[in-house]
């Protein structure tokens, strides 16, 4: 019982982590800003959604999967977040600066 | 106990030999030694089973021992005899003349390449022929359609790329419909065995989901085969190929796809629903006519000898189209007849071509100006080649053009009597064209001379050469084979 | 209950990444966007897999993350390359 | 979101982007067959389609250009010929038996009939694997030389170099911004992929899996070391011609299992008389072909991807 209330909760948790940062990959301004809002709910919110489906399951060889699910996931996301990022910056793309900013308001 | 086994080995002998032969890659050699010695078998393995067929009837064979609608069936009858007599045969007279020729128009790291692609396509085109399952055969039609392309991409001409990709989209497509066709009639009955469909389709006469899958498989089809306004990716193709590919996929490739209209006309829908309910026939004469005349005159026009043979390919399959649409024994009879014939003279024809090519390179007309007096043998070929195309008596062209008038006068349809012989005419002027500039223009004062062609190209080029007027002087053979299976197909159906 | 919730909640959230990944404006955006999409659907076959009781498409979310990681880093490896010859780099 | 994609794809004109788009339109068609409880069809469009192929077109697309040309003629005609298609599979659909009625005649033919007797006549879990492997295992190997052929289309149209002429050369060229985290991770990932596979590869019999998708995640792995460590090294990892010979290999031992069942008195392919009771034999030839499967597919995927890159790589 308690632990499908908390197993919800962390599922909440998850979808609200998740949803802001889709809203933010949508809606801010540049790229760097969009990665910043992507890239760290998203650890989050994997991490909120794996443990919940944990609590789910018990302790069974699926939990074990899906613990390798949830390793995957942190060791790749950030990374391929760091690659796109200082590919982006090599590139030459500008981050948007404060004044650039001030500009547009 | 091999000759029960003879169905499988008969594919699976050349698809075994392909990644053998490009393990081979080093010694060109020895792949094109294996690749002909592997053809052979195969013309031995279709020729068993035709003595097989001819004596005890239909051969089944389940792949996996699981019993027909549940497991992989190859089944052989008189009509896919037929066709695997004359795809394997051709196979094996191409392959083992080809040395020469490839060796010049390939280099030399791509050779065991092209070995293994032939082998491939051969063994796609025979399991084509020989299957009876309906996902089978597509799972075949891709081996020898991929293979197909990578062969034709492999001609000396960049434009050959363009050809092939051109090829690739078309067959894709084509493949594409026929995989749709073949998904809905599963949906529809519940298995993909052919004779299990026909036993079972029988039952859904009038389905709007039948029709639906026929028309898929007739288009899809029909792109695979050429049929006229889907040809255009065909001239091209044979154009700009490897003679020696040219030789082969001209004198195969389209004629195992007009099997597979047949077989689907016939064994797997039913003479009945195609031509009672579907009335296929009024799709097929027009087409038909259209291309023969039509191609014809186009191929008038070509300069580039290979274009104009592969023009004149589109012309020959509308033939055996209106043979089909003509729906009676006769016709089908003559369809089927052209089929082996055509095969026979297109294999002549574009082997003596390449002979051509190995000494002239681009066998244009202007270029051939003169020849015969420098390549004596091949042009005869040539002309011996032509005569049969033009259908002159005598020769295995006069025969199936025969039986398709006697057909079209069964039916008392003479305006396609008129066709056949008016399309002969142009025929006789497209060859004409060549012969003139070979034999009557004395050779430019500028050419080098030319030698003759090696031995073995000249060898194998007669021998489908005698095989046009062998089968035109005694056709007994090929016509009960084929009127055989044309009564089996029509069963008891009368139009 | 749960189930209907987090999964229109990742639709949704797939959803804003696919208008990210259609509207560009950047070659990273997109690459971006399409990390989203992909970890979200790693997520949601999991929690598909392990609501509907079959835990064999665990193993295929594992799979997809896999795909995913190979996908961005290929796509980054490639631009770089083309960037070297020309400068594509707007767009 | 399938059609918008779709759409979106056909109006985009900077190829990276159509890529990117592909990549996401195969994983939304992957989580139909999740819904449709195709695992297996998942499995393969995950790695096919958003996987390899993704790789593919993006290696075919550094050596061609980025931008689609502009078309040369009218789009009406392949527009009317696609609607008219579309119409006719509507308009015959619409009778087709209704979906997920168990009456089906795909669900009382054939298809019962596995499902009823494999448990007896092959006795794995895995239905799709005994009907792939051993039923129908014939048209699984007409899809193994399928790709085998597509490699020798491949070989015949690019070849792949052995080596760089010149490799000193290039060195400080190629590696001119290299990704220490990335691969770090790479060398953390990739046994983990290996393991992964070959799971994939041996529980292909209880669990969705098998030869094609274990093949794929084998490729995967080597081709997450091409990227992050360069071409050099990865053919000095796995020379071209091994990977050639191997190809060829795993056809061989499907092929190869044929023919052994024939030597034995069975017909071609049938599992039944490689051991003394015929379950063991299916469990044996499935394993077998399985085995050659998934070499085959890898290493064909690879070899594919080498050449594709090494043609890449080329100084223009």
């Amino acid at each position: 019982m308690i632990v499908d209330i908390i197993s919800t909760a962390l599922f909440m948790i998850g979808c609200l982590l998740g949803l802001t940062g889709a809203w933010g990959l949508l809606s801010f301004p540049d790229f760097y800003t969009r990665v910043h809002a992507a890239s760290i709910t998203d650890t989050l919110c994997a991490a909120c959604f794996v443990s919940g489906l944990m609590l789910q399951t018990g302790w069974s060889l699926v939990t074990v999967k899906l613990l390798m699910v949830l390793l995957l996931l942190w060791l790749t996301s950030p990374a391929s977040s760091h690659a796109l990022v200082r590919a982006a910056h090599h590139a030459g793309l500008r981050a948007m600066t404060w004044s650039f900013l001030g500009d547009r308001s | 106990m091999t000759i029960g086994h003879l169905p499988a080995l008969q594919v699976v002998i050349p698809l075994l030999a392909a990644p053998v032969c490009f393990l081979l890659g080093r010694w060109p050699r020895l792949a094109w030694l294996l690749a002909s010695a592997v053809a052979w078998t195969t013309l031995v393995i279709a020729i068993g089973l035709w003595l097989q067929v001819r004596e005890g009837g239909t051969i089944s064979y389940a792949f996996g021992g699981w019993a027909p609608p549940w497991g992989i069936e190859y089944a052989v009858d008189r009509l896919n005899v037929l066709v695997l007599l004359i795809v394997s045969g051709i196979a094996a007279v191409i392959f083992s003349g080809s040395w020469e020729s490839v060796r010049q128009e390939i280099p030399e790291s791509r050779q065991a390449l092209l070995f293994t692609n032939l082998l491939l396509c051969l063994a796609g085109l025979l399991g084509i022929t020989i299957t009876g399952d309906a996902f089978n055969l597509f799972v075949l039609l891709e081996i020898s359609s991929l293979s197909t392309y990578a062969l034709i991409s492999l001609g000396r001409d960049r434009r050959a790329l363009t050809a092939s990709f051109q090829y690739l989209i078309m067959g894709t497509i084509g493949a594409t419909f026929i995989l749709i066709g073949v998904g809905i009639l599963y949906m529809l009955t519940g298995t993909l065995n052919m004779a299990d469909l026909a036993h079972r389709l029988g039952g859904l006469q009038g389905s709007r989901a039948m029709h639906t899958a026929y028309g898929f498989l007739v288009i899809g089809i029909g792109l695979k085969l050429a049929m006229f306004p889907l040809h255009l990716w065909l001239p091209n193709a044979y154009a700009y190929a490897p003679s020696v590919v040219s030789a082969f996929i001209a004198a195969t490739a389209t004629k195992v796809a007009v099997y597979v209209m047949v077989r689907y006309l016939y064994t797997v829908f039913g003479p009945e629903f195609a031509f009672s309910a579907m009335y296929v026939q009024w799709l097929f004469i027009p087409v038909g006519i259209i291309a023969v005349l039509f191609t014809s005159i186009v191929a008038l026009f070509q300069h580039d000898i290979k274009r104009m043979l592969a023009y004149s390919s589109v012309a020959q399959i509308g033939y055996m189209l209106v043979g089909i649409g003509l729906v009676n024994v006769t016709g089908l009879t003559g369809a089927l007849l052209h089929v082996f014939n055509h095969a026979l003279m297109k294999g002549a024809l574009f082997l003596a071509l390449a002979a051509i090519c190995f000494r002239i390179g681009n066998p244009r007309i202007e270029n051939i100006r003169g020849i015969a007096r420098q390549m004596p043998w091949t042009m005869a070929a040539f002309v011996g080649g032509g005569l049969s195309l033009i259908g002159v008596p005598l020769t295995a062209g006069f025969i199936s053009k025969w039986y398709l008038i006697l057909a079209a006068v069964e039916r008392g349809w003479w305006p396609v009597v008129a066709v056949v012989v008016i399309a002969s005419l142009i025929a006789v002027i497209y060859v004409w064209r060549v012969v003139e500039a070979a034999y009557l223009h004395p050779r430019p004062e500028d050419a080098e001379t030319v030698a003759e062609a090696p031995p073995a190209l000249l060898a194998v080029t007669w021998a489908l050469v005698l095989a046009n007027v062998w089968f035109g002087v005694n056709p007994g053979l090929v016509t009960s084979l084929a009127s055989g299976a044309a009564e089996a197909l029509f069963g008891g159906y009368l139009p | 209950m749960v189930l209907a919730i987090t999964i229109g909640a990742l639709l949704a959230i797939m959803l804003l990444a696919l208008a990210r990944a259609l509207a560009g404006p950047k070659v990273y955006d997109r690459i971006l966007a399409m990390n989203m999409f992909g970890t979200k659907t790693v997520l949601l076959i999991a929690v598909y897999g392990i609501f509907t009781d079959s835990p064999s498409l665990v193993d295929l979310s594992i799979f997809y993350a896999l795909i995913n990681f190979i996908g961005v880093i290929a796509v980054l490896k490639f631009i770089e390359r083309v960037e070297e010859y020309d400068e594509v780099v707007e767009r | 979101m399938l059609c918008m994609t779709a759409l979106v794809v056909v109006y985009v004109r900077h190829l990276f982007s159509v890529v990117m788009l592909f990549g996401i339109y195969s994983l939304l068609s992957a989580l139909i067959f999740v819904v449709l409880d195709a695992a297996d069809v998942a499995f393969t469009e995950a790695a096919v389609g958003a996987g390899v192929s993704t790789v593919f077109m993006l290696a075919t697309l550094v050596s061609t250009g980025r931008q689609e040309k502009a078309p040369a003629h009218s789009p009406l005609l392949p527009l009317a010929v696609v609607t008219v298609t579309g119409a006719a599979l509507i308009w015959g659909t619409l009778d087709m038996p209704h979906f997920g009625d168990p009456g089906n005649p795909v669900h009382v033919h054939v298809a019962d009939r596995y499902i009823q007797e494999s448990p007896d006549e092959i006795g794995i879990p895995n239905m799709v694997t005994s009907v792939l492997a051993s039923y129908r295992g014939y048209d699984t190997m007409g899809e193994v030389i399928v790709i085998f052929t597509a490699l020798v289309g491949v070989l015949s149209l690019l070849g792949v170099r052995e080596r760089r002429e010149n490799p000193v050369h290039r060195t400080g060229e190629r590696h001119s911004r290299p990704y220490p985290v990335l691969q770090v991770m790479a060398l953390l990932l990739i046994p983990f992929i290996l393991v992964f596979a070959l799971y994939v590869q041996f529980h292909g019999d209880f669990g969705p899996g098998g030869g094609f998708q274990a093949g794929v995640i084998f490729a995967a792995a080597i081709i997450l070391y091409t990227l992050t460590f360069g071409l050099d090294d990865a053919t000095a990892l796995l020379p071209v011609k091994l990977i050639c010979m191997l190809a060829a290999a795993g056809v061989l031992l499907y092929g190869g299992t044929g023919v052994v069942s024939m030597l034995l008195g069975g017909n071609y392919l049938d599992y039944d008389v490689l051991a003394h009771d015929p379950v063991h034999g299916q469990h044996y030839g499935i394993l077998v072909i399985e085995l050659g499967v998934g070499i085959t597919v890898s290493t064909v995927m690879i070899a594919i991807f080498l050449a594709l890159v090494s043609r890449a790589e080329r100084p223009r």
